[in-house]
C-alpha cells in the first residue's frame, strides 16, 4: 500500500460538503460551549422594552421581558447540550453493553433483550419523556435519565444489528475455538466493528437528543425559566416572530445548522472514496 | 370607590332594590372604567402617546343588534364538570358556569355589587339572620319557574360536605341546616355568628344557583344568559337563552368556546380572524399584536393581583423586618412594566384597591435597595439563601417572579428563582414552599380576609399570618351594620397588613383583551378581562 | 486493424471489440485498456484471468455496458458490423437480450427474487419480439434445451425455490430465449458443485453446437475454459496479454503470466508435479505501473518492461501476446518437482499413531426460534475416521456433505449430538470453552474466508499476538519478537505487523490466519477450505506454505476442501463425504488411482481438467 | 402463511401486553399522588381520600393491575378523574366521563391527521426518493437532497411557526389554526408534518433504492434489455418497498412525537393536545389510555410493515407457508 493512497484516503475521509458540515457542527458546539462566557450583557438583566428592536449594544434586540436577545442566545446552548450529551452517554454505555450482549449471546438472552427494546421503542421518544418528566419533575438528572431511557433501547437495537453481522464472522469463531472469555469477544472482537455504526448513530442521536430537550422546553416541560435555553427562547419569543424575529432567530439558526451540519458531515464521511473504489473492482 | 356604598345607603337595608332592567347598556357605559380602548394604531407599549378613544365615543356610534356567533379561544385548563359547585377552576369552566348559571349577586364591571337572581338581601340588626328577596319572572332553561326552593337547595348543597363543593368554606358562617323558605320568592338565611357582608360572599364564583334537586348536570339547567348546547374537552357551544331575565340580552345567538392550548396559536387565531377573541392575553401577547391593524386591543385595569407570599411561620420570614426588607427590595415599576406593560395599578402590599375600605393615605412603598439591605442584615439574614418558586400557571406569574428575583438580588437578597411545571404548582409549591406566589381575583376586602387570614381560613396555612389584633378587628368589621365604621376598621386592618403582612402586593393586573374588528360591546372591566365574563353584553358589529 | 487471423474473414465475425477502454468516471484510473477481441460466428471465446484482471468489465463492455462509477472511455464494439456503442440508449437496449445476451456470475442474485420463472421468460419475449403467438412453445423449447422441467408448475416457481444448478440454467434460458447470436457468460459455473458444473457445461456445449451461437465465456477456471472454448484470451491488469486458439495457447503458452497460471493449477488427475505459485499479488487498477502490469511479478523482467505496455506480437499467425521478453523466457526451462509426501512412506513403515479419533459422530443444526418450533437438519450422520500423527487428512465433498460441520465439531464450535472425539487419548468436549486449556491450545483452526477470518479493526501484529497472551506461552516482553518470528515463518515481511487486514491481499490474509494459529503452537491444525477463495496463482503458495509447516513443525493437518486437485497436491489421506456420511476413506493414492465408491468416481470424472500436454516443461 | 400470521399476531399481542403493563407500572409508580395532583389548591383530606377510592389506590397493586388490564382488554379504560359531572370522585353515585368516550373524538381527529400525513409522506418520499436515486448527481437530485437537509434542520415547532407566518399572514390563504377537521384546516398541519419527516425519509428511500439499483438482478435486467421504466416498476420498487416500509415503521415513533407538537402548534383537537393536557392534569386513567393508544400505533405499524414485506417478498411468503 503506497503512502499516496493512504494520504488520498485520509483526504477523502470527508468530502467537501462533509467538511462544511463538520465545521457547521463544530461552530454551533463552540458557540454553545463558550457562549455563556462571552455574553456582552447579563442575559438575565432587564435592559429594554419587551420585544424592543435591535439597537447599538443589543444586536438582536430584546426578548419578551426586555432582556438582551443576543446574550441570551449565547448563554442558551450550553445547558441543553450538556444534558443531551450526558443523557446520551449514560444511555449509550448501557445500550452498548446490552446490545453487544444481545448480539453475542443468541438464544433467549438475545430474544429477551431484542424484544424488550422493541417494546420500549414502541413508546415514542417525546411521549416517554413527557411521562417521565410529568412524574419526576424537570431537574437536570431527570432530563438525563429520561433521555437515557429514550436512547438505551434504540442504541441497543443498532449495536445488536451491526453486532450480529460480525458475530458469525470467522474471526469471532476462531476466538471462540481458542476458548476466549465472553468479555473479550464482546468488547475486543465485536465492539470495534460495531464502532462505526455506533458513531454514525451517535452523530445523529446527540443532535436529536438536543432537539428533544428543546422540544420539551418548547412544551414547557423541559428546562425551566428563567434559564436561557434555545428551546425555551424559541418558545417564549415565537409569538413575536413577525414583530421581533431576531429574538428567536439565533436559536433557530443554531439548531438548524447543527442538524444540517451533522447530516452533511455524516454523508460526507460515508462518501469515502476508497470504499467507492472497492465497490467497483 | 363607589360600589357597595351605594347599596349601603338605605338604613337597615344593606342592599338597594334594583329595578328591572336597570342593568342596561347605557348605565354600563356611564360608569365605564378609567382607561379607554387602545386604538388599533396605538401600541400596547407606548399607549401614553397613542390616541385613546373613550368607550362612549367608540360605542355610542354602534347600536347593539341581535344575532351572530362569537368564537372565544381559551387554553382549556384541567378537567370539566357541568356541576357548577364542583367544577374546577379552569377558565372554560368559570366562563361556562357564569353564563349558564347565575349568582344571587354579582359584580359589575366596576366591581360594584349588583343584584342578580336576588333583588335584595336584608340583615337583622345584629346581622345574624338574612332575608333574601328573589327576582320574579325568572325561568330555568327548561321553562320551569325559579323559586326560593331552588336557592335553599343550592345553598344547602354547597355547604353539604358530601357535595365536596369548592365554595363550602365561603359559606362557613352560614347555619345551613336552618335555611328556610318564607314564600316562593323569599328565604331566610341564619348566621352562626354576626356577619354583615353575606352578599359579598354570595357573589363569589362557587355560589351558582342550581335547580332544586339537581344532581346531574348533563345538560346543565341554569337561569343564565346562555344555554349549553354541547361541551367536550375541546369545545363548548352556548346558545342564547331567549328568556333571559335581563331584557334584550344576550345579543349573540351563539358563543363557541374552543380549546387552543398554545398562547401563540390563540393569538394567531385572532390575527387571522378564526377566533373573535381569546382569554387570557398576557403582556407579551398584546405586544406582539400591537401593530396589527386587524386587531382591537383593550386594556382592563383590574383588581386581580398576584402577590408574592411569605410563610410567616418559617424562617427567615418569621421576622417582620425580613418581610419589610423583602417589600423594600421590590421594584414595582419594573414588574408592572414587564408583566403588565406598565398599565396595571402599582400595589402597596394591600389588596382591595378601589374599594371604599382601602386606605389611600398610606405612603407608597418604593424600591429602596439600601434600606432593604440594612433591614435584611438587621434581621440577621445576610447569608441566608432563599428560593422563589414560580410556574407558568397564571398570566404574568413567571415574568413577575423573574423580574422580582433580578431586583432583589441587587438589594442583597440571595434569591434563587425556581420554576415548577405549571401542573405541579398547586400541589407541590403552593402552600408548601415558604416563598412563592398566589393569585386572587377580585373579592371584597373582608371576603378576601375571611378566605386567607383568619386562622380557620381555608388558605391560612399558606402564609400563617394573622395576629390577634387583626382577628379582633375582623370580627368587629363583619359584626357591624355601619358601612362607614366597617371601612374604618378595614383601613386599620390593611394598614397593619401593609406594615407586617406576609404579602408583597406589587401591582394589580392590567389584563389586555384582543378582539377581531367585527366584535362590539367590549367594556373595560376592573374585575377581569373579557367583560368580566359577562358574555351577554357582546354583539356583532353591523357591516 | 486485424487482430487475429479470423478477423480477416469479415462477415463471419459477429462481435468485434476494438481498443476497448473502461475508466473510472473521474478518469483517475483505468480498468481495461486496448482490448481487441474477435468472436466469429459459432465459436466460443474463453476469457481467463485472476480476479481484478478486468474480465468481467470486458464481458459487460461487449454489451455496451459499464458499471456504476465507470464509463466506456474509448474503442468500439461492433455487432454484425454495427457499432453498438454509438447507438441510442433505446436501440442499444433493444439489441441486448435479443441479439446479444448475458448470463450473470451469480444466478442467486442475478435473478429477480420476486418474479416467477415463466413470467421472467415471457417478459423477455414480450419485450424483445412482436411475435406473440408462439411464446408458450418457445418457452417450452428453451426450457427443454436447458434441460429444465417444462411443466406449468415449474414455470410458476420463484428462483429461490430452485437449486443452484437450476437457477443457472434459468439464467441461461433467459439469455437464450430470444435466440441471440451472441451470448456472454460471466463465470456461470462458479460456486456450483463439480458434478453440477460438469452437467451444466455439457448443456452449454450442446446449446452452442446445436444453435450455432457464438459464446464468450469468462472464467478463472482454466480447466473449464480448456474444455469449452475454441479460442482463449488471457487477461492481466486490464489488458489481454495472450490470445489465440485454445489448443495453441494451452499447449504452447508464451507469455510468462500464462505459463505461471498453468503451473499454478493443482491437478487431480496426475501426480506428475506440484502446483507452483506466481510470486507477488495481482495488480489493482489504481496501482497500474506505466509499463507491463505483470512486470513486478515477472521472473523475466527487464528494465524495458517498465517503459510502456508492450505492443502485441504474433509469433504465430493466430497467436498474439504482449511481452517483449517472451523469447528469452521460453528458452529458460522450468523445472517442476513431482508430488511427493512423507506420509506416503509412513503407510509402509506401519508405525501408526492416531492423534485424533472420530467415532460415530452425529451432528445436526436445530434452529429454535421464538414461536417457530424446532427444526432439525441432519448435517453429520455417523462419521468415523482416524487421523495419524504428522499426516494431512483431507475431507472432500460437495456442499452440504457435512465436511465443514465435522471440522467445526473437532474445533469445538459445534456441539455434536452423539459420538466421541478423542484427541491424543483425551475425549474432546463439545464446546471449546469446556475444553482443557492445553487441548484448546493444541487444536487450532484456520477458517475458510480470508476476508472474514481477520478482525478488520486489529493490526496483523495484534491478531498474531493474542494467542500468545491468551495461552501465556511467551513472556510479555518476548511477544513482539515472537510475532516477528511467526511472520517470517509464514513468509511475510515484518512491516506487515502494523497493517490492517483490509490492506492485505487474500493470500497475505490467509498467511496471517495461519500465523495466528501457529502462535498457539498447535499440534493439530484444522483448515477449512483455506484456499477456495483464493486465485489459483496464490492458492499454490498457501499450499506450499502448509506443506512446509507440516514438514518443519511436525503438525497434523485436517484439511477440508471441495477441490480434488488441491487434495491431491497436499493430502496423504482422504475422507470422501456425501450427505453427512463417509462414502470412502483411503490414502490419496488409493482414492485417486483406484476409487471404489461410485460417488468418488463421479466426482473425479466431473473435474474439468487440463490435458497432460498442457504443462510446459512437465516431466513425463 | 396462516401459521406465520398467527405467530406474528401472537408476537404483536405479546408486545401489546408488555406495553400495557409498562404503561400501568409507569403511570402508577411515578412519584406524586394523583389525588393531590388532581385536586390542586383545594385538596382536603376527605377529597383526597375519595379520589383515592375512586382510583382504587387503596387496593393492592396486583389487584389494581388485573382490574385495569381486564377492563382495558374490553377497551374500557375507566372513567376520567377530571371530566364529567362525577369527576373528582366527589360523589359515589356518578363517575367522570368514560375515558373511551373522552378520547374517541380526538382519536379520530388524530387518526385523520396522522394517516393523511403518513400517506402523503409515503407518496412524496417514495416518488422523490426514487426519482432522485434514479437521477443521482443531477441538479434535481441535489435539489431534493438540499431541501431534505434543510427541513431536517428545522424542528416541528420552528417549521410550523414559519409555515403559519408564510401561509396565514404574509400570504393569507390558509387558516393559522385548525379548530376542526376540514380539508382546508388539515393543509398546514399536514404540510408541517410531511416536510419535517420528509427530510429523513426521502434520504432513506433514496439510499434504499440505490441499494436495489446496485443489485445484480437490476444490472442483469439492464443487460437483458428490459426497458428502464419496467425495471423501475417491476424490479426496483417492489424490492425497495420492504426496507423502505421499515423506515416508515421506525419513523412512526418520531412521527407520533411530531403529531403531539403539531397539534399543539395548530390547536388541533387531537390526542396530542389531549395527552399533554391529561398528563399535566394527572388524569391517570386518561393518560394510561393515551399511552396505550400511542404505543399501539407503533406495534400496529410494525405489524403492517411485516405484512407488506410478506406480501411483496415471495421468499418470505414461502418460508411463512412452510
Amino acid at each position: 500500500m503506497s503512502s499516496t493512497r493512504k494520504k488520498q484516503r485520509f483526504r477523502s475521509y470527508f468530502s467537501v460538503t462533509g467538511w462544511i458540515g463538520l465545521s457547521m457542527t463544530l461552530s454551533v458546539l463552540l458557540i454553545a460551549l463558550i457562549g455563556p462566557l462571552v455574553t456582552p450583557q447579563n442575559p438575565d438583566d432587564l435592559l429594554g422594552l419587551p420585544f424592543g428592536v435591535s439597537q447599538p449594544g443589543a444586536l438582536f434586540g430584546f426578548d419578551s421581558y426586555g432582556r438582551d436577545s443576543f446574550s441570551r442566545f449565547l448563554a442558551g446552548g450550553r445547558y441543553s447540550l450538556v444534558v443531551a450529551i450526558i443523557g446520551y452517554l449514560v444511555g449509550a454505555s448501557l445500550g452498548l453493553t446490552l446490545g453487544l450482549l444481545a448480539a453475542y449471546s443468541r438464544g433467549w438472552v438475545d430474544a429477551a433483550l431484542a424484544w424488550t427494546s422493541e417494546v420500549l421503542i414502541g413508546f415514542p421518544a417525546l411521549v416517554l419523556m413527557l411521562l417521565l418528566v410529568a412524574g419526576l419533575g424537570t431537574s437536570f438528572w431527570v432530563l438525563v435519565v429520561a433521555l437515557a431511557s429514550v436512547n438505551v433501547p434504540r442504541i441497543l437495537r443498532i449495536v445488536r444489528a451491526s453486532g450480529r453481522e460480525v458475530r458469525d464472522a470467522a474471526y469471532v469463531e476462531v476466538a471462540e475455538a481458542r476458548g476466549e472469555p465472553r468479555r473479550y469477544i464482546m468488547f475486543k472482537e465485536i465492539f470495534p466493528s460495531v464502532l462505526p455504526a455506533f458513531l454514525v448513530d451517535a452523530g445523529v442521536r446527540i443532535p436529536a437528543s438536543i432537539l428533544l430537550v428543546a422540544s420539551l422546553s418548547f412544551l414547557g416541560l423541559g428546562i425551566q425559566p428563567p434559564a436561557s435555553d434555545w428551546g425555551l427562547i424559541i418558545s417564549e419569543n415565537r409569538v413575536a416572530l413577525t414583530v421581533q424575529p431576531l429574538a428567536v432567530m439565533g436559536p433557530i439558526v443554531a439548531l438548524a445548522l447543527l442538524m444540517i451540519g451533522v447530516n452533511l458531515a455524516l454523508d460526507g464521511f460515508k462518501g469515502n472514496k476508497s470504499s467507492y473504489r472497492r465497490d467497483i473492482s | 370607590m363607589k360600589g357597595t356604598t351605594d347599596m349601603d345607603s338605605q338604613q337597615g337595608n344593606f342592599i338597594e332594590n334594583i329595578k328591572e332592567g336597570s342593568l342596561s347598556r347605557r348605565q354600563i357605559l356611564k360608569t365605564a372604567g378609567a382607561l379607554g380602548i387602545v386604538g388599533a394604531t396605538g401600541s400596547f407599549f407606548d399607549s401614553a402617546s397613542a390616541a385613546t378613544v373613550s368607550p362612549e365615543g367608540y360605542l355610542a356610534t354602534i347600536k347593539p343588534r341581535r344575532g351572530g356567533n362569537m368564537t372565544i379561544g381559551i387554553g382549556f385548563g384541567v378537567g370539566a364538570s357541568n356541576d357548577p359547585h364542583v367544577s374546577p377552576a379552569g377558565d372554560q369552566n368559570v366562563i361556562r358556569n357564569f353564563n349558564v348559571f347565575n349568582l344571587l349577586f354579582w359584580n359589575d364591571k366596576t366591581g360594584a355589587l349588583k343584584p342578580a337572581l336576588a333583588t335584595s338581601a336584608t340583615a337583622n340588626s345584629d346581622a345574624t339572620l338574612w332575608t333574601i328577596e328573589l327576582r320574579s319572572g325568572v325561568t330555568w332553561h327548561d321553562g320551569s319557574a325559579f323559586t326560593a326552593d331552588d336557592v335553599v337547595y343550592s345553598l344547602k348543597r354547597i355547604v353539604d360536605p358530601a357535595t365536596n363543593a369548592l365554595g363550602a368554606s365561603t359559606l362557613a358562617m352560614v347555619d345551613a341546616a336552618n335555611i328556610r323558605k318564607i314564600d316562593n320568592l323569599t328565604l331566610e338565611v341564619p348566621m352562626k355568628f354576626p356577619f354583615s357582608v353575606l352578599p359579598d360572599q354570595l357573589a363569589t364564583k362557587g355560589m351558582s344557583i342550581v335547580k332544586d334537586g339537581a344532581m346531574t348536570f348533563d345538560p346543565p339547567i341554569g337561569t343564565g344568559a346562555f344555554k349549553l348546547v354541547s361541551g367536550d374537552k375541546n369545545r363548548i357551544i352556548l346558545e342564547r337563552n331567549n328568556n333571559f331575565w335581563v331584557s334584550g340580552m344576550p345579543y349573540l345567538d351563539m358563543v363557541t368556546i374552543v380549546n387552543v392550548m398554545d398562547a401563540t396559536a390563540r393569538i394567531n387565531g385572532v390575527r387571522t380572524g378564526i377566533l373573535d377573541t381569546i382569554y387570557p392575553v398576557d403582556a407579551v401577547g398584546a405586544a406582539s399584536v400591537a401593530k396589527d391593524p386587524k386587531v382591537i386591543t383593550f386594556v382592563n385595569k383590574t383588581r386581580t393581583y398576584l402577590p408574592l407570599y411569605m410563610n410567616a411561620a418559617v424562617k427567615p420570614f418569621a421576622d417582620v423586618r425580613a418581610r419589610q426588607a423583602m417589600k423594600l427590595a421590590t421594584d414595582r415599576e419594573s414588574m408592572n412594566r414587564v408583566s403588565y406593560a406598565g398599565q396595571g395599578y402599582i400595589g402597596n402590599d394591600m389588596f382591595g384597591i378601589l374599594d371604599s375600605g382601602y386606605p389611600t393615605d398610606i405612603k407608597q412603598t418604593s424600591y429602596d435597595p439600601e434600606k432593604a439591605k440594612a433591614l435584611w442584615k438587621a434581621a440577621g439574614n445576610s447569608n441566608v439563601k432563599i428560593e422563589l418558586w414560580t410556574a407558568d400557571e397564571w398570566p404574568a406569574q413567571q415574568s413577575s417572579a423573574t423580574v422580582w428575583a433580578q431586583q432583589a438580588k441587587k438589594a442583597g437578597i440571595n434569591v434563587t428563582l425556581k420554576t415548577s411545571p405549571a401542573d405541579q404548582f398547586d400541589s407541590k409549591v403552593y402552600g408548601v414552599k415558604p416563598f412563592s406566589q398566589d393569585y386572587w381575583n377580585y373579592r371584597s376586602i373582608l371576603t378576601m380576609w375571611q378566605e386567607a387570614f383568619n386562622p380557620d381560613s381555608e388558605y391560612f396555612k399558606v402564609q400563617n399570618w394573622g395576629p390577634e389584633k387583626t382577628q379582633k378587628l375582623y370580627k368587629q368589621a363583619v359584626g357591624t351594620g355601619d358601612p362607614k365604621l366597617r371601612d374604618e376598621i378595614t383601613k386599620e386592618m390593611l394598614t397593619i397588613f401593609h406594615n407586617e403582612g406576609p404579602y408583597i402586593v406589587w401591582g394589580f393586573q392590567a389584563s389586555p383583551d384582543i378582539y377581531t374588528s367585527r366584535i362590539a360591546g367590549q367594556e373595560n372591566s376592573s374585575v377581569r378581562g373579557l367583560n368580566g365574563f359577562h358574555l351577554e353584553t357582546f354583539f356583532i358589529k353591523p357591516l | 486493424m486485424p487482430v487475429t487471423q479470423h478477423s480477416a474473414t469479415g462477415n463471419s465475425n459477429l462481435l468485434v471489440a476494438n481498443q476497448l477502454q473502461v475508466q473510472g468516471n473521474d478518469g483517475t484510473f483505468t480498468i481495461i485498456e486496448g482490448v481487441d477481441l474477435v468472436i466469429p460466428k459459432g465459436r466460443t471465446l474463453g476469457i481467463v484471468g485472476e480476479s481484478g484482471s478486468g474480465k468481467t468489465t470486458v464481458a459487460m463492455g461487449l454489451l455496451g455496458f459499464s458499471r456504476e462509477g465507470t464509463r466506456i472511455s474509448a474503442g468500439s464494439v461492433s455487432l454484425n458490423g454495427e457499432n453498438i456503442l454509438s447507438l441510442s440508449p433505446a436501440d442499444l437496449r433493444a439489441r441486448r437480450g435479443r441479439d446479444i445476451s448475458y448470463v450473470p456470475q451469480d444466478p442467486s442474485t442475478g435473478l429477480h427474487p420476486g418474479i416467477r420463472i415463466g413470467v421472467a421468460l415471457r417478459e423477455m419475449l414480450s419485450v424483445h419480439t412482436n411475435n406473440v403467438e408462439n411464446i408458450d412453445a418457445r418457452i417450452e423449447q428453451v426450457l427443454r434445451e436447458t434441460q429444465l422441467p417444462t411443466d406449468a408448475e415449474f414455470q410458476r416457481r420463484y428462483p429461490f425455490e430452485l437449486s443452484g444448478g437450476q437457477q443457472q440454467r434459468v439464467a441461461i434460458a433467459l439469455a437464450l430465449v430470444c435466440r441471440p447470436s451472441v451470448i456472454i457468460m460471466d463465470e456461470p459455473t462458479t460456486g456450483l458443485d463439480v458434478t453440477t458444473q460438469a452437467r451444466l457445461i455439457e448443456v452449454i456445449r450442446d446449446l452452442v453446437r446445436v444453435n450455432g451461437t457464438s459464446l464468450v465465456y469468462v472464467s478463472h477456471d482454466l480447466g473449464v475454459v480448456r474444455s469449452l472454448a475454441d479460442d482463449v484470451a488471457v487477461m492481466y491488469g486490464g489488458r489481454i496479454v495472450e490470445q489465440g486458439p485454445v489448443d495453441e495457447v494451452f499447449m504452447n503458452p508464451m507469455h510468462p503470466y500464462t505459463r505461471g497460471l498453468l503451473e499454478a493449477v493443482p491437478r487431480a488427475l496426475t501426480k506428475a508435479f506440484k502446483p507452483r505459485a506466481i510470486a507477488g499479488d495481482a495488480v489493482e487498477p489504481w496501482d497500474w505501473p506505466t509499463g507491463c502490469p505483470f512486470a513486478p511479478r515477472c521472473s523475466h523482467h527487464s528494465p524495458e518492461c517498465d517503459v510502456s505496455m508492450p505492443a502485441p506480437v504474433w509469433p504465430k499467425e493466430s497467436h498474439m501476446l504482449r511481452c517483449i521478453n517472451f523469447e528469452n523466457a521460453l528458452k529458460q526451462k522450468t523445472t517442476l518437482e513431482p508430488v511427493e509426501r512423507k506420509n506416503d512412506h509412513l503407510d509402509a513403515g506401519g508405525q501408526k499413531e492416531n492423534v485424533l479419533t472420530i467415532n460415530n459422530l452425529h451432528a445436526n443444526y436445530s434452529r429454535s426460534k421464538l414461536l417457530k418450533g424446532k427444526k432439525i437438519v441432519d448435517a453429520v450422520n455417523d462419521v468415523s475416521f482416524d487421523v495419524e500423527a504428522g499426516s494431512c487428512l483431507a475431507i472432500v465433498g460437495e456442499s452440504g456433505s457435512g465436511k465443514s460441520t465435522t471440522l467445526r465439531c473437532i474445533a469445538g464450535l459445534h456441539e455434536p449430538r452423539l459420538g466421541v472425539m478423542e484427541f491424543k487419548g483425551e475425549v474432546l468436549a463439545g464446546r471449546a470453552r469446556q475444553r482443557h486449556g492445553d487441548i484448546r491450545r493444541l487444536v487450532q483452526i484456520v477458517p475458510q474466508n480470508p476476508d472474514s477470518s481477520l478482525n478488520p479493526k486489529m493490526t496483523v501484529g495484534e491478531i498474531i499476538e493474542r494467542p500468545l497472551a491468551l495461552y501465556s506461552r511467551v513472556p510479555k516482553e518476548a511477544r513482539h519478537q515472537r510475532v516477528l518470528e511467526l511472520l517470517e515463518l509464514v513468509h511475510l515481511r515484518p512491516a506487515m505487523g502494523a497493517r490492517y487486514a483490509s490492506e492485505l491481499s487474500g493470500g497475505e490474509k490467509q498467511r496471517v490466519a495461519i500465523a495466528r494459529a501457529l502462535a498457539a503452537e498447535p499440534s493439530l491444525l484444522l483448515c477449512d477450505e483455506v484456499v477456495s477463495a483464493l486465485d489459483v496463482a496464490v492458492q499454490a503458495s498457501i499450499l506450499e506454505l502448509l506443506e512446509e509447516l507440516r514438514n518443519d513443525l511436525g503438525m497434523t493437518l485436517v484439511f477440508v476442501t471441495h477441490d480434488l486437485g488441491v487434495v491431491r497436491s497436499i493430502a496423504s489421506q482422504v475422507v470422501v463425504m456425501k450427505n453427512g456420511q463417509v462414502v470412502e476413506t483411503g490414502t490419496t493414492k488409493e482414492i485417486f488411482e483406484n476409487p471404489r465408491d461410485t460417488y468418488t468416481q463421479e466426482l473425479l470424472g466431473a473435474i474439468p481438467h487440463l490435458r497432460p500436454t498442457d504443462y510446459p516443461g512437465a516431466p513425463e | 402463511m396462516g401459521r406465520y400470521l398467527l405467530r406474528r399476531s401472537a408476537l404483536a399481542i405479546a408486545s401489546l401486553f408488555a406495553l400495557t403493563t409498562l404503561v400501568f407500572v409507569g403511570v402508577n409508580f411515578l412519584p406524586g399522588d394523583p389525588a393531590t395532583a388532581v385536586l390542586g389548591k383545594s385538596a382536603t383530606p376527605e377529597k383526597v381520600a375519595s379520589i383515592q377510592k375512586a382510583l382504587g389506590l387503596n387496593k393492592p397493586i396486583w389487584e389494581m393491575y388485573t382490574n385495569w388490564i381486564t377492563h382495558a382488554l374490553q377497551l374500557d379504560f375507566g372513567h376520567s378523574l377530571t371530566y364529567g359531572t362525577g369527576a373528582y370522585g366527589y360523589s359515589d353515585a356518578v363517575q367522570g366521563t368514560a375515558v373511551s368516550e373522552l378520547i374517541g373524538g380526538s382519536l379520530k381527529n388524530t387518526a385523520i391527521l396522522a394517516s393523511v400525513s403518513m400517506i402523503l409522506l409515503i407518496i412524496v418520499s417514495l416518488s422523490l426518493g426514487v426519482y432522485s436515486a434514479m437521477h443521482r448527481g443531477s441538479i434535481a437530485d441535489s435539489g431534493v437532497q438540499f431541501f431534505g437537509l434543510f427541513f431536517l434542520g428545522l424542528p416541528e415547532f420552528v417549521l410550523g411557526a414559519l409555515i403559519i407566518i408564510a401561509f396565514a399572514f404574509y400570504w393569507p390563504i390558509l387558516p393559522a389554526i385548525s379548530l376542526d377537521v376540514t380539508p382546508k384546516n388539515l393543509v398546514l398541519p399536514v404540510l408541517t408534518l410531511v416536510l419535517v419527516m420528509m427530510g429523513s425519509t426521502v434520504r432513506l428511500v433514496r439510499v434504499g433504492v440505490i441499494e436495489v439499483l446496485k443489485t445484480n438482478y437490476v444490472v442483469t435486467a439492464r443487460l437483458r434489455g428490459i426497458p428502464e421504466r419496467r425495471i423501475i416498476m417491476r424490479y426496483v420498487i417492489p424490492n425497495a418497498i420492504a426496507p423502505v416500509m421499515q423506515v416508515f415503521a421506525i419513523a412512526t415513533g418520531l412521527f407520533v412525537g411530531g403529531v403531539v407538537v403539531v397539534e399543539y402548534l395548530f390547536g388541533y383537537p387531537g390526542i396530542g393536545t389531549g395527552f399533554v393536557s391529561a398528563a399535566s392534569g394527572r388524569d391517570y386513567p386518561v393518560v394510561q389510555a393515551y399511552a396505550v393508544v400511542l404505543g399501539c400505533t407503533y406495534i400496529v405499524a410494525n405489524f403492517a410493515v411485516d405484512l407488506i414485506a410478506l406480501l411483496t417478498n415471495p421468499k418470505m411468503r414461502a418460508k411463512a407457508t412452510s
